[in-house]
Formats: structure tokens, C-alpha cells, sequence
């Protein structure tokens, strides 16, 4: 795909140089050198070189903030996605957090020789079932674990109270022993090979396993599997992200949940709100819980701000301010409790508040928790974790 | 003036059957400085291990088979090297490549055991007789506890108390032990020290073989040459982890544990006799005397050289198989010493040791004032 | 098909392993010519992203060298790789190698013989695990 | 760095004479390595560190206009300084060069040539691929603080300071003792030319108080050191003496009137001392400390005695002193160290054959240096614990010495202080002196010669080691002797002597506190216990940090020769740091990049040397590096989550190409 089809593609021809991106931009905010208006001035003038190397194009948290601005309806993080691809192609990949550690794992992952011990951490507590006709995807937390150790929590306890639930709903999931990451990383730091890879593993998998449904508690897996591979492979079963299950199963099922006494502020990630909007579900969900106060943050839903780094692209000063300004706003909300639905938002947060300097940055400690822990705290008859 | 040479080959023989560390002697002598013959007789140890650093070692001297394997210099030695194991080695030289001859006595101590088990060649099928007309279990899989006996307390009349005693406290106290009986046979510790691997081979083999058949998970054993092998040479020869106790640790637990109630006074004043097997070999010191100092009544008291510095009795490693002359007997001036001391009973906590005191008895004149008694035998006395 | 020989990356300390390689020939002392030696300052130098980055090119094992504790030249460099090696270690378990591939060691600059032997040693496991599963999969795609 | 820069590589490969030829096929590697990304040239040449061999890098640098430089040779351990130098001279960046080890990697440890030849084509290709990312560094310089810190005030360290201040540099030198002196002036003469010991070393003592570029901190111990070579930052906590040091004239009125008795650390317990004290009378500084823990007057809280007070005519001596004084702390900064921390004597009681404490009249050396001491507790009278004159003295050799189950090493000092004290004893007195020795070991300048004086004087020596000292008599002349039995290896019999006093020739050995001494001044130990030079034959005073050095025992047991010897060396090598006056920094260190910095400090906390700080500059809380703290381990760099910390000349980027260029197929 070159620069006039991805122009084309993403409407980018329709933009007016409003500049309302560029004003709404979180990262234009504390980054005066980036602009989405004068990347896509760039891609019009044709100056595909300049975009291909400007270190720029991987700042851009492809959070959609500017998206619903846009009177014209660029497609600005699907623009930001497609130009990686061809950067990605001419040998720039931005600069990697944790050394491109992460990004060298679903390298490693995508390569279909690679059986994994993914599933250790799961111990006999759970239920689980290789008939079932849903799937439960965990997501990369079995590789989070060791890489944020250091930030306090174990990714693997979203999937594990995940798990609780679906159990408590008398739900034995099937878990994937060799599933391999969605992808979406590398797809949104352009690797498209390794992209497919790895959306042909999976989807081949799922076929095998036959289910019918799939549950996600990470957004970005499940963004990935309804928005991407369809472009590549063919999945057919429904495609839940467990907020949205949960809903449903509180409407129609009746699922009721014990008190737990706790102010809390919700977190829209980018993947879940703007890029599917899905908005109402996990709000829905929290608030079910008896004795559970909601309060949103100034900039919610739509207006929602990003956590400051996507892809593990690009993290720096400039991620760490937008997270900075994110937890404050959630401390001005007056709550006890940050709560998100998406494990890197959490992950992103966490790492924000630690500080190992003698130098101390603004208080900014907020407990930050993801939804299926609080469901799983409260479901009747079991004990908190 | 006798010129000699080194002599290479002599050296790697001896590097060969494992006295390598010999090499490590730098001549202070401090081993002879240490070393009982020293109290009795001239006998340079340091000049062997010289001699074999040269290759030079003259396998036909009997010098080669003094050496009790009491470790009063390993324990001292500067450089760390092990004479034991330097003279296991040229006794090994001696007896498997033929050069020099063992005494007749040990090759008759050593016929035997080859031949019925126990040194003594007394038939096999007689080793469980002293149990005769005790209630005592032959051993089978899911038998708590092995007692092993060790050959003399099994045969010698005059050491048997040891075996009835321990098999008495142990019923008295109601643990679930057993005997192998006639499947038992010698451990092969001294016949190892005295320089027959082979034979010490087949033995050690032999008892693997029984203890895992009969899944033993727990052995006791009377004879601290018998806790040596069993616990620091059997697992090297791939025996499975057992645990190795003493009679004296035993007892010790069991009065701890208060399973173990003394019903008598014994006013009686006791020395101490260390046996190195026990002592040096294995450091176990305070057990034994623990042990006797918690029977009400009794008065311990100490030779003049005790623990780390405690005489052998000059049983080890063969010794008590060859004859020594009178005048000699390292027994003799432990048997005076405990004279001196004024005291009834000299303990011990050894076959080998009891069975060379005994022996002294005869000799050494009042030796019979003197009761040489097992602990074990003791601790019976007070229940 | 000839004997599959291994492809070793080892990362040495340049005050100890390192010094200890070149003991190793300066002493002639022949080991197996598997391995890549990699120079960096310290083993609390290495960083997770080289191991993995030598398995993505199809490395079959990585051996991560360094001083012992008492002679770090930083002191405590040793301590450091330790944590960096639980992760590693920990991630390449999940991804499904065998634990073997990947080793850590503490050789000092006089203990060229165990370096040699460790290379060995090595070389010897992977032999019997047979190439990488990266490899593999790789080599059966070109096929 | 530069992208867009154009590289041009050299690659030179050498053959070491038949070192590499012999195994690898050179012109195939040249060949090879000429096709390699950015190679504008490959040669190889017989011996590339040559003079010819380095002229043809320069050249090539010249005419090519070559910027990056491979040679595949011997280990950068061995030349990788003398081709940086090449390259720096022709006008290259040094960083710019790199190394290919395919000596002592490759040609030495195979034998297989096509092997060793593809190998080596390897090592050769990972060192061009890093070469290419490797990156021009500048060689940084900073200011180095000439002033002086030495720790202890032994001969070694009053020695160290004297030529230090001699050539007119600001010395601090920290003794924990009221004075210096160390162990040397408790011994009473020294071996082999029996000058009294005082009469050498008090002078220096005396030079050493009055000496203008020496600040002496006695009764003082070193807290804590920081900073780095040039510029260290020390704290030392100066203990009370309970007295006003500027008044005390050290007339010593006030020990005389102290009522209170306390053993002499000085007199190794054989006489005692006043609560109040002087430990001896040539003691620098002189002046008098009082011993908290035995004044009656500071333990009542002021009720009791208070002599000293109403005697001092100085007035040195008040109340406010006795009861409140407290411990200071002084700070100063120092551009270099050296640590002359001694040695602690070995403690013979744990050989119990030997009877220390068991028997009166077995005593250590160092209680026999102060015996025959002519101001010791006897006067110089060689006497017995009772009184009596010894008709007989044995001398142990290697007590803990040379014995694995104490200290395996030899304290080198034993064998002749041994024939000092069997001199002595021949000469003071009628007794007659045996010597149980293992090997005599007289290797200094006119040792041997006293060996041989000694042997002349009529001394026993008996060579074999002490297997026990007993008092129990098996013959009448034993009765009421000490029997010391060993075997005497010459004659090959056993031998009992028995004699009146036993000396143990007990071992020297590390400071019980050696560990935390270590850590303050950042050494390393060996297993011994003493610490650890950075080359034992080619750099003996020098320690593996920077700017600090040891001399005397604390490196190891040596005589007062070879301690003066170190002592003067290691100032020596500090005056030549002084005269540079400047400290050339490590060039590959750790850099940040604000902009990808989050400010989360795991680097300042994973930092052993405190060279990263978190520092709050325009909104943002951002990383930055100290260069003369930071060593380059890179440690930071692996804990940092954004990529923000990198080491110049390890970057990811360079380590990772030579994975790449090694890994592919």
C-alpha cells in the first residue's frame, strides 16, 4: 500500500487544516513539536520521505481523540497506522519502551515453531474446559508478569478474575495453551508480516477449537480481532469484551453482586471508547455493584484522555505528563479508586506513580484496579481476593 | 649407607588407590607429634607419607599396619592431607598387588569375614542367636527401625551385652524395631581401613542390597565403625538415604523426648572413653556424656585427654584383629589412666573399644577394679 | 544430513569471563568453536531485549557470563544480572524453550578451564535438544 | 548520532606471526570481510601492531579517508589501547575503532582450520557491523583536589603522610588510637639490626605532630567516603576525649591522681593504666583522653572523684568536659586515599593444644615485645609470670600460621622475630632458647646473617611442628615445667623439652573489621581476609578504585622494610596523580535522553556509585549523569523502562547489531 492509497483510504484528501486535531491532541499538548495537522499537510504535499523518517509518527498515541473533532472525518489513527506500515518497511520503528522487549516477544511468538507455557499461572481454582463453546482470551499478561513486576500487581490476576466470574456464571471457558498475542502491538508499530503471523495462527486455532463465542478483558485484543483481522483472516463467532458480558448478563440474567463501600472514577481506554464505543457497559457494570459510587473524571467517554502511551511506542516525558495530568484529574474526582478495563491502561498508570528518585514529582498515588477485580471482590458467596 | 631413589611408578600406585593428598605434606611432623604409638614405641608417620612422596614406602615393613585410624594427626595436620586414607592406600598396594604381606592374624580376621560375615567365622546362621530368648522382630518392610548390632555384640559373649541391652531399652520404651538376623553381614568399615576394598566392596554391596529390599528407612547401630560407613561411604556406593543414628543419640532423643524414664540411682563414678569413630571421625562428643551425666546418681569424670584429644583404644582399622605386644597397648594406658582416676566403670560406646578394654583387663594389673561397661549397658541398669 | 552444530551467544564480562576466555587461549586450552563471545563491561550490562534478540535470529542457546559476587569491578553487578536473569529466564520458559538454552554463569578471570568446560558442557545439551525451535520452523519454511 | 553520515570502514586482519595464520585462512578472511556493508578496504599483514602495521592504518585513514577502523587480532584486552592510539594519531576518533578478537577467541582454541577460518569470518563481521553504529566520544578531564586523606597511623601510614607533606601537600591523616604509633612502637627492637624500635620511630611520630601539611585527626575513625577519584567527600567522627584539647599539655598530673585502674591496651594487659591516660610517654598527640566507660566521675554523673579536675593545672579538665563533651564530626574533601589499616594479631587460645590461657608462662610475641621492652611493665626483665628468671623458653613458629584450619598463608615476619626474641633472651638473661620451627624463612637483607649469629649464639632449633605444650610431667626434671612435645623430623623420634616460658609465634592477620572498612573505602578482599590490590605484581599499592591505594599489612602480613617500602610507593603514586592535577574521566558512560526520560529514578536507585540524579528542569522531572561517578556498567541502563539511559559505546543499538550480524542465517 503506498501513500496515495492510505490517503484515499483514510479520507485524509477531505482535511480542511482546521487544525481542531492539533488543538485537541494530547500529545501536541506538551509536545509542541508534533501535529496531526502537519503530518497529514505531509502526506498531501506528498512528502512521503519526510513522514517516513520524522520520529514523530510514532508519538502519536492513535488515542482517536482528534477523530471525533475532525469535521471531515479523517481517519487520523488509521492513517498513523498505515504510514508505520511503511516506515516500518524503510527501517524505522520508533523508539521501543522496555528496549522492544515486548515487541521481540511477538517476533518470537509469531513464529509458528513456538509451543508456549503460557497458562502455568493458572491454578486449579479455575474451571476450565477444552468442549466449551466460549473462549477466554488471555491476552499477553503471562509475559506482562516478569516485565512489571516491579509496578506491584500480576497482570495474570485480571485473567484469573476474569475466570471467577465466568465460573461463577457457570461458565467453563476454553483457554488457548498456544495462543499467540492478537498482534496489535506490532500492527500499530507497523511490523504487517509479523502481523499477519500471527492473525493466521490464532484464527487457524479458534477454527480448530470451535467455539462460538470469545471473551476479551483486554480492549486492545478485542479491537484487534473485530476491526483488524477481519482485513486478513476470517473469524466467525461473536466477539464480547467481558464489560459488555457482564452488562448483559446483569440485565438479563439478574447477576447481583454484595456490597462493597468504595468511591470510584472510571477510565474509558482508547480501544474500548473511542475506537468501538463501548462507553456504557463497564459503567453499567461498576455501578451495579451495591454501595459502589461512580464519579467521571472532567474528561470522559469521548472527550476521554488517553494513558499515555500505546504500542509500548514512544513512552517519554511527554506520556508521562499526559498520564501525570490523567491520575491527577482522577484524584480530583475525590475517589478512592482509579478503574479501567484495560490491562496496559493499568500497567501505564501503575508505572506513572512509581518513583524510586530522592527528587519527588507530584503526588499523584491513586489506587488503580481493573473492573473484573472489583466484579470478582464482589460476587456473592465468594471471598475477596 | 642405604642409597635410595625415588621411585615414580610407587608414587602413581599409591596416587591410584587414593592417597593423592600426600602430596600435600610439607614435613612439619606434627602427625607424629600427635600420633599414639608416640606414647609407646618410635613411629614416624610423617617418614611413611615422605617415603611415599618419594615412592620409596617399604611395603614389608610392619610399620604399615600401625596405624590405628584413630585421626588424632588428620585432625591436627597443617596441610590437610588425610594419612588415613595415605595408609589405606599402601595396604591396598600391599594386599591387591602382592607386594609386601599382611599379618597373618588380619588375613585370618579377614578370611573370615569373607567367608561367614564376621570376623570371628562363626557360622552365619548363629548372628541372630543372642536374640534368642529376647523378644526381638526380625525386620521386614514397614519395620520402623533397623537395629544393627555390628559382629561382636552378635557372637562374643563377652560383648553381647551391648546387643541384649539395646534391644531391652528399645522394647521397654515400645519403638517398633527389627533385626536383619542372618541376612546381616560385617559393614567392612576396619577391612576397608585395613586395605581389602574388594572385600569391603562385596560387604557394602551386600547391605545395600538387603536395606532396600527391606525398604530401611532408619538404622541404629551400636558400633561407631558401622555409623562411620554407613553415613559417610554406603551413599557414595549408591545406597538409598537412610538415617544413620548412634546408640548414645538415640538414647539421648529418647531422654529428651521423656520416653526414656530412669526408675534407679547409680552411684557410681564413670570415665568417658571418646571412641575416634565417634569423636574425631564424626564429632560426636557431648551425646554420650549427656547421656550418662542424665542417669541419677552417677559421676562423670574426665580423662586427662578427652574429645579432640581423646587416646584411641588402638582397635581401629584392623588393629583389633592383629596382635599387639604387651607393653604396647594403647588399651593398657587408657585401662591405668581410668585406674588412676579412681573410677568404677569406664564407659565406652563402642564394640571395638569394649572388646580391646576387655582384653586389657586381663593384662594390666588391678585392670579388673575397673568395670568396662557400654552405655547402653548402663542406661538398662538405671531403668 | 551432517551433525546439527549448535549456535551459542555468549555475553562476558570484560573483567572476568572475558579475560577468562582469553586465559582459556593464551593456556590453548581447545574448546568447542560454537561459540560467539559478545564483550560488554558487565554482566548487569545485559539486557533481556540481547537474549531474545539472539533466539528471534535463531540462536540456539545464550550464556550470559560474568564475575562472581566478591570481584564485580561495580561491586554489585553480579546481583543485578541475577534479577535481570529471573526475568529473562522466566520469559523464555513461557515462550516455551527449554530451559537450557538459556544459562547464566560466574566465571573469574583465572577460570579458563571452566569456561572452556562450560562451552562444552553446553554445546553437549544443545546437541541433544537439537536446534532451536525458531530454527527449526524457520528452516522447514524455507524447505 | 548521524544517520545520514557515510561510513567507510578499514579492516585489518593480522597474523600474528602463524598465531592466527596457523589456524585461519587470513586471505579469506580479508576477502570476505572486503564484501562486507560499508568495507572500502580489507588487508591483512603479518604483525598489525607493529610499527609498519600500524603505518598502514594511518595511511589508509589518510588516502581513504577511512572513519571507522577494524583490526581482527589479538584480544582488545591486549591492544585495543595501542589502535585506538593508531587511529587517534591519523586523526580518528578513538572510539571509532574496534577490535576483533580471533586469537585468543578462535586461532589458539581450535585446531580445525576451515572452523577456525569461519569463525573467525564471524567475529570479523559482528566487529564491522558494530563499528558502524560505534560512535566518536570525547575524553573528558576534570580537576583533581590534591589534598591527602591517610587512614591509620602506623609506620606505614605516618611514613605515607611524611612524604606526602614533604613535598608540601595538605595531608589528613586519621588514626582511631589517642596516638599514633601502630603496633611498631609497642615492639621493642627490630629484626635484624636490634635498633630499638622507639628510638626510629618516635622521631617520625614527633615530625608527624608538628609537621605543617599534616593535619592529624587521632582518637578519630573514617565514617563514610564518597565521591570518586579527585574528589572525595569524607566524614570522620573525632571521639571525645573528655579533656579541651587546646588547654592539655599532656603533663600527665592527671593520670598519676586518677584512682581508678584499668589493663593497658599498650602493655597488651601485662600492666595497667588510669581511667584517665596517656598510653605512653612519647604517645603523638600527647595528650590525655579519658576512658568514658572506667571514670568514676562521668559514671556518677558527677558525684564521684573528679581528681583529675582539681589537678590539672591547665585546666583542661572541667566538668563541661567530663559529662557533656561529645564525639565531633569533620568533613573535608580529598582527591585521593590511601588505607593503612595494619593487621590484627591472631588469638592463640583457639589452639587450645597450645595452652594460651591455660598456662601463665605461654605467652604471644607481642607480650614478649613488651617483656623485654626496657620501659615495658618488667623494665626489660625477661621474667616468668612469678617473678622468676626462665631457665629455659621455647619458640613456636607458625602459630595459626601455615595451618589450613587457621591461616593458610605464611606471616612472614614470625621466623625472624622468633630469632630476635632468642637473641634477646641469649642475651639478657642464662636461659637456654629452643626453637621449634617448620621451615626458616630469612629472605631479607641481612636476615640470613642473623640466622646464622643466633645459630651461633647456642640456640636449639628443632625442626618440627608443635604438637601440644602440657604440664603434666612424666619425669622428674619435667615436674613443674611446661613440656612442649613435638616430633623432631630430622632425628625422626619424638622429642619433649621441657622449659619455663613458651612464646607463640602467633600470626598476623586481617583486621576484625576489615569488612566494614571495605565497604567505606569501596575495596575487595581477598579470601585471606586482607585486602586486595588491583594486580599483585604489576600494581601492589592500587586498588580497583580509583584514587585509592593500601600499603603496610592491611594488603597482607609483611616486615617494617617492605611496609616502609609500600608505604612510600603508594605516595609516590598519589604525588603523581597531584602533579597531573587533573583526572582523565571514563569515556563510556551513561548518557539520558530528556525528552524519552520519565523521571521514575530506578536508575538512581539501581546505582551504585550515586551517578544518576532526578532533577526537576521546565515541568518535567528528568534524569541526569554525574561523569566523574559514573564507571560505565550500565546497570541504569537495563533498569531504565524507556530506552532514555544508554551507555555510550555499549548503546543497544551496538550490542545488539553484533547479535544480528551473528545470529543470521
Amino acid at each position: 500500500m503506498n501513500l496515495d492509497d492510505i490517503i484515499k483510504e483514510t479520507k485524509t484528501f477531505y482535511c480542511l487544516e482546521c487544525g481542531k486535531c492539533s488543538s485537541i491532541c494530547p500529545i501536541s499538548r506538551y509536545d509542541p513539536a508534533y501535529s496531526p495537522r502537519l503530518m497529514v499537510e505531509d502526506a498531501l504535499l506528498g512528502l512521503e520521505d519526510d513522514l517516513v523518517h520524522n520520529k514523530e509518527l510514532f508519538s502519536c498515541l492513535t488515542c482517536g481523540a482528534c477523530q471525533p473533532k475532525c469535521p471531515s472525518d479523517v481517519n487520523y489513527p488509521l492513517f498513523i497506522q498505515k504510514m508505520r506500515a511503511i516506515a516500518s518497511s524503510n527501517g524505522e520503528h520508533g523508539e521501543c519502551a522496555h528496549s522492544g522487549t515486548i515487541q521481540s516477544l511477538i517476533r518470537l511468538m509469531s513464529n509458528p515453531g513456538v509451543e508456549q507455557r503460557r497458562l502455568e499461572w493458572l491454578s486449579n481454582g479455575y474451571r476450565t474446559s477444552d468442549q466449551s463453546e466460549v473462549l477466554f482470551w488471555v491476552g499477553c499478561a503471562p509475559y506482562f508478569d516478569p516485565i512489571f513486576e516491579d509496578l506491584g500487581f500480576k497482570v495474570t490476576d485480571i485473567a484469573k478474575a476474569s475466570l471467577r466470574i465466568l465460573n461463577f456464571l457457570g461458565i467453563e471457558p476454553m483457554l488457548l495453551p498456544n495462543e499467540k498475542c492478537c498482534g496489535h502491538d506490532i500492527l500499530w508499530t507497523g511490523d504487517l508480516d509479523t502481523f499477519k503471523k500471527l492473525a493466521e495462527q490464532n484464527a487457524a486455532m479458534i477454527r480448530e477449537a470451535g467455539v462460538e463465542k470469545i471473551i476479551f478483558s483486554c480492549p486492545e485484543c478485542y479491537r484487534t480481532f473485530k476491526e483488524d483481522y477481519p482485513n486478513y483472516v476470517e473469524i466467525d463467532c461473536e466477539l464480547q469484551h467481558i464489560s459488555e458480558f457482564l452488562s448483559e448478563a446483569i440485565e438479563k440474567d439478574g447477576l447481583r453482586f454484595k456490597e462493597s463501600k468504595k468511591k470510584v472514577t472510571y477510565h474509558d481506554p482508547c480501544r474500548l471508547g473511542r475506537h468501538l464505543g463501548v462507553y456504557e457497559p463497564p459503567r453499567k457494570v461498576i455501578q451495579a455493584i451495591p454501595g459502589i459510587e461512580l464519579v467521571e473524571m472532567e474528561q470522559s467517554r469521548e472527550e476521554s484522555l488517553c494513558c499515555g502511551t500505546s504500542a509500548f511506542t514512544n513512552c517519554d516525558s511527554y506520556s508521562k505528563q499526559i498520564r501525570v495530568e490523567r491520575l491527577l484529574e482522577a484524584k480530583a474526582t475525590g475517589a478512592d479508586t482509579l478503574i479501567t478495563t484495560c490491562p496496559k491502561c493499568q500497567i501505564h498508570f501503575r508505572c506513572a506513580m512509581v518513583n524510586k528518585a530522592e527528587e519527588k514529582g507530584p503526588d499523584i498515588e491513586i489506587e488503580v484496579m481493573d473492573m473484573v477485580n472489583l466484579v470478582a471482590n464482589a460476587l456473592e458467596g465468594e471471598s475477596n481476593e | 649407607m642405604l642409597v635410595k631413589t625415588p621411585y615414580r611408578e610407587a608414587v602413581d600406585v599409591l596416587l591410584d588407590e587414593g592417597g593423592e593428598t600426600f602430596q600435600l605434606c610439607y614435613q612439619c611432623a606434627c602427625c607424629t607429634g600427635s600420633c599414639p604409638w608416640g606414647l609407646v614405641r618410635d613411629f614416624s608417620i610423617h617418614k611413611v607419607i615422605h617415603e611415599a612422596q618419594l615412592g620409596v614406602v617399604d611395603f614389608e615393613d610392619e610399620g604399615i599396619w600401625l596405624c590405628a585410624a584413630c585421626g588424632a594427626c588428620v585432625n591436627q595436620c597443617p596441610r590437610g592431607v588425610q594419612l588415613i586414607d595415605v595408609v589405606k592406600a599402601i595396604r591396598r598396594t600391599v594386599m591387591e598387588l602382592g607386594v609386601g604381606k599382611a599379618p597373618s592374624s588380619l588375613q585370618i580376621a579377614l578370611k573370615s569375614i569373607a567367608g561367614t560375615g564376621n570376623p570371628m567365622g562363626e557360622a552365619e546362621e548363629k548372628r541372630a542367636d543372642w536374640a534368642k530368648d529376647m523378644d526381638v522382630k526380625t525386620f521386614t518392610k514397614g519395620t520402623d527401625l533397623l537395629y544393627f548390632p555390628c559382629c561382636l555384640p552378635c557372637y562374643d559373649p563377652l560383648i553381647k551385652g551391648i546387643a541384649t541391652a539395646t534391644a531391652t531399652i528399645l522394647n521397654k520404651v515400645g519403638v517398633d524395631f527389627g533385626i536383619l538376623g542372618t541376612n546381616e553381614t560385617c559393614c567392612g568399615e576396619a577391612v576397608r581401613r585395613a586395605g581389602n576394598e574388594s572385600l569391603f566392596q562385596s560387604l557394602a554391596q551386600k547391605n545395600i542390597a538387603t536395606f532396600s529390599e527391606n525398604g530401611v528407612k532408619q538404622i541404629l547401630v551400636s558400633s561407631p565403625h558401622c555409623y562411620h560407613t554407613f553415613k559417610n561411604e554406603y551413599p557414595e556406593l549408591g545406597s538409598d538415604s537412610i538415617e544413620v543414628i548412634h546408640s548414645t543419640q538415640y538414647l539421648l532423643q529418647l531422654i529428651k523426648d521423656h520416653k526414656l524414664e530412669f526408675t534407679k540411682e547409680l552411684h557410681i563414678k564413670v570415665a568417658y572413653h571418646d571412641s575416634c569413630y565417634l569423636g574425631r571421625h564424626n564429632g560426636i562428643y557431648e551425646e554420650p556424656r549427656e547421656v550418662l551425666r542424665s542417669i541419677p546418681g552417677l559421676e562423670l569424670v574426665e580423662f586427662p585427654d578427652n574429645r579432640e584429644d581423646s587416646i584411641c583404644c588402638g582397635g581401629g582399622a584392623g588393629r583389633l584383629w592383629m596382635d599387639t605386644e604387651k607393653g604396647q597397648r594403647f588399651s593398657d594406658i587408657k585401662l591405668e589412666q581410668a585406674i588412676d582416676l579412681g573410677v568404677e566403670v569406664l564407659a565406652v560406646a563402642c564394640p571395638y573399644c569394649m572388646s580391646m578394654f576387655k582384653d586389657s583387663q586381663l593384662t594390666v594389673d588391678k585392670g579388673e577394679t575397673v568395670v568396662v561397661k557400654d552405655i547402653v549397658e548402663l542406661v538398662k541398669e538405671a531403668m | 544430513m551432517n551433525e546439527f552444530e549448535p549456535q551459542i551467544i555468549a555475553f562476558a564480562c570484560n573483567w572476568c569471563t572475558y579475560a577468562a576466555a582469553d586465559l582459556a587461549g593464551t593456556s590453548r586450552i581447545h574448546y568447542a568453536p560454537n561459540v560467539r563471545v559478545i564483550r560488554v563491561m558487565c554482566s548487569g550490562m545485559v539486557n533481556p531485549i540481547y537474549a531474545l534478540k539472539a533466539f528471534e535470529g535463531g540462536a540456539d542457546g545464550v550464556l550470559i557470563a560474568g564475575c562472581h559476587y566478591a570481584d564485580c569491578h561495580y561491586l554489585n553487578g553480579p546481583v543485578k544480572c541475577d534479577v535481570m536473569f529471573e526475568k529473562l529466564k522466566n520469559l523464555v520458559h513461557t515462550l516455551g524453550l527449554e530451559d537450557e538454552r538459556l544459562r547464566r554463569e560466574m566465571i573469574s578471570a583465572s577460570e579458563g578451564v571452566i569456561f572452556a568446560r562450560v562451552i562444552d558442557e553446553m554445546v553437549e545439551q544443545l546437541k541433544k535438544l537439537g536446534p532451536s525451535p525458531i530454527k527449526r520452523a524457520r528452516e522447514e519454511a524455507t524447505v | 548520532m548521524n544517520r545520514n553520515e557515510h561510513k567507510r570502514i578499514g579492516v585489518y586482519i593480522c597474523h600474528c606471526g602463524l598465531n592466527i595464520a596457523g589456524t585461519v585462512d587470513v586471505e579469506e578472511v580479508a576477502e570476505y570481510a572486503a564484501n562486507l556493508d560499508s568495507v572500502v578496504v580489507s588487508r591483512h599483514y603479518r604483525y598489525m601492531c607493529s610499527d609498519p602495521g600500524q603505518a598502514l592504518i594511518k595511511e589508509d585513514i589518510k588516502d581513504l579517508g577511512l572513519n571507522r577502523i577494524v583490526v581482527a587480532s589479538c584480544s582488545p584486552r591486549m591492544h585495543e589501547l595501542t589502535f585506538r592510539q593508531v587511529c587517534q594519531d591519523a586523526g580518528l576518533n578513538p572510539y571509532l575503532y574496534e577490535q576483533a578478537n580471533i586469537r585468543e577467541l578462535c586461532s589458539w582454541v581450535h585446531d580445525d582450520k576451515n572452523i577456525a577460518t569461519e569463525k573467525a569470518k564471524d567475529i570479523v563481521r559482528a566487529a564491522v557491523r558494530r563499528v558502524y553504529w560505534n560512535e566518536p566520544l570525547e575524553v573528558k578531564e576534570a580537576p583533581f583536589n590534591p589534598d591527602v586523606l591517610v587512614v591509620g597511623g602506623g609506620i606505614a601510614g605516618i611514613q605515607a603522610s611524611l612524604d606526602i607533606a614533604n613535598g608540601e601537600h595538605k595531608v589528613y591523616l586519621v588514626e582511631r588510637e589517642p596516638s599514633i604509633g601502630g603496633h611498631m612502637i609497642q615492639f621493642d627492637r627490630t629484626f635484624p639490626t636490634l635498633d630499638c624500635s622507639e628510638c626510629i620511630l618516635t622521631p617520625k611520630m614527633a615530625d608527624v605532630g608538628r609537621h605543617p601539611f599534616i593535619e592529624l585527626l587521632a582518637y578519630s575513625e573514617v565514617e563514610e567516603v564518597s565521591g570518586s577519584i579527585g574528589n572525595f567527600k569524607v566524614r570522620v567522627r573525632k571521639k571525645a576525649r573528655h579533656i579541651d584539647e587546646s588547654k592539655c599539655i599532656g603533663c600527665g598530673v592527671c593520670e598519676e591522681k586518677c584512682p581508678w585502674k584499668v589493663d593497658s591496651e599498650f602493655e597488651m594487659g601485662l600492666a595497667k593504666r588510669k581511667a584517665i591516660y596517656i598510653p605512653f610517654a612519647q604517645a603523638i598527640p600527647n595528650l590525655a583522653t579519658v576512658d568514658a566507660d572506667h571514670c568514676a566521675f562521668i559514671q556518677s554523673g558527677g558525684k564521684k572523684c573528679g581528681a583529675c579536675m582539681k589537678f590539672c593545672e591547665a585546666g583542661a579538665i572541667t566538668p563541661e568536659t567530663l559529662l557533656n563533651q561529645t564525639d565531633q564530626i569533620v568533613e573535608f574533601e580529598v582527591g585521593s586515599i590511601i588505607v593503612t589499616t595494619g593487621y590484627d594479631v591472631f588469638d592463640p587460645s583457639v589452639i587450645p593444644r597450645y595452652g594460651y590461657g591455660k598456662y601463665d608462662n605461654v605467652i604471644t610475641g607481642l607480650e614478649f615485645e613488651r617483656i623485654t621492652c626496657a620501659a615495658g611493665p618488667t623494665g626489660g626483665r625477661i621474667m616468668l609470670k612469678d617473678g622468676r628468671e626462665p631457665e629455659s623458653v621455647a619458640i613456636i613458629h607458625c602459630v595459626g600460621s601455615r595451618d589450613q584450619n587457621y591461616h593458610e598463608y605464611c606471616s612472614r615476619v614470625c621466623c625472624m622475630y622468633g630469632l630476635k626474641y632468642a637473641h634477646l633472651i641469649k642475651e639478657f638473661t642464662n636461659a637456654q632458647v629452643y626453637e621449634m620451627y617448620i621451615d626458616m624463612r630469612c629472605f631479607g637483607e641481612g636476615y640470613e646473617e642473623f640466622y646464622k649469629r643466633v645459630s651461633k649464639e647456642g640456640v636449639t632449633f628443632i625442626r618440627g611442628k608443635v604438637a601440644k605444650v602440657t604440664d603434666r610431667a612424666i619425669t622428674e626434671e619435667e615436674k613443674g615445667k611446661l613440656i612442649v612435645l613435638c616430633a623432631d623430623t630430622v632425628l625422626g623420634s619424638l622429642i619433649r623439652v621441657p622449659v619455663d616460658m613458651v612464646i607463640l609465634c602467633t600470626a598476623l592477620e586481617a583486621r576484625s573489621d576489615a569488612e566494614q572498612v571495605a565497604k567505606i573505602f569501596t575495596l575487595n578482599r581477598r579470601t585471606d581476609g586482607f585486602f586486595l590490590e588491583r594486580h599483585v605484581k604489576l600494581d601492589p599499592v592500587a586498588t580497583p578504585t580509583d584514587g585509592i591505594f593500601i600499603a603496610g599489612c592491611c594488603e597482607g602480613p609483611k616486615d617494617i622494610p617492605d611496609t616502609v617500602a609500600q608505604a612510600s610507593a603508594a605516595a609516590a603514586k598519589v604525588l603523581s596523580l597531584i602533579s597531573k592535577g587533573r583526572i582523565t574521566l571514563e569515556s563510556a558512560v551513561a548518557q539520558v535522553d530528556e525528552t524519552r526520560c520519565l523521571g521514575c529514578g530506578r536508575c538512581e536507585e539501581i546505582c551504585d556509585f550515586h551517578a544518576p540524579r532526578v532533577i526537576h528542569t521546565d515541568g518535567r522531572w528528568v534524569s541526569t549523569i554525574n561523569e566523574t561517578l559514573c564507571k560505565g556498567c550500565g546497570a541504569c541502563a537495563v533498569a531504565c523502562p524507556t530506552g532514555a539511559m544508554s551507555i555510550r559505546h555499549f548503546t543497544q543499538e551496538q550490542i545488539v547489531s553484533m547479535v544480528e550480524a551473528l545470529t543470521e542465517v
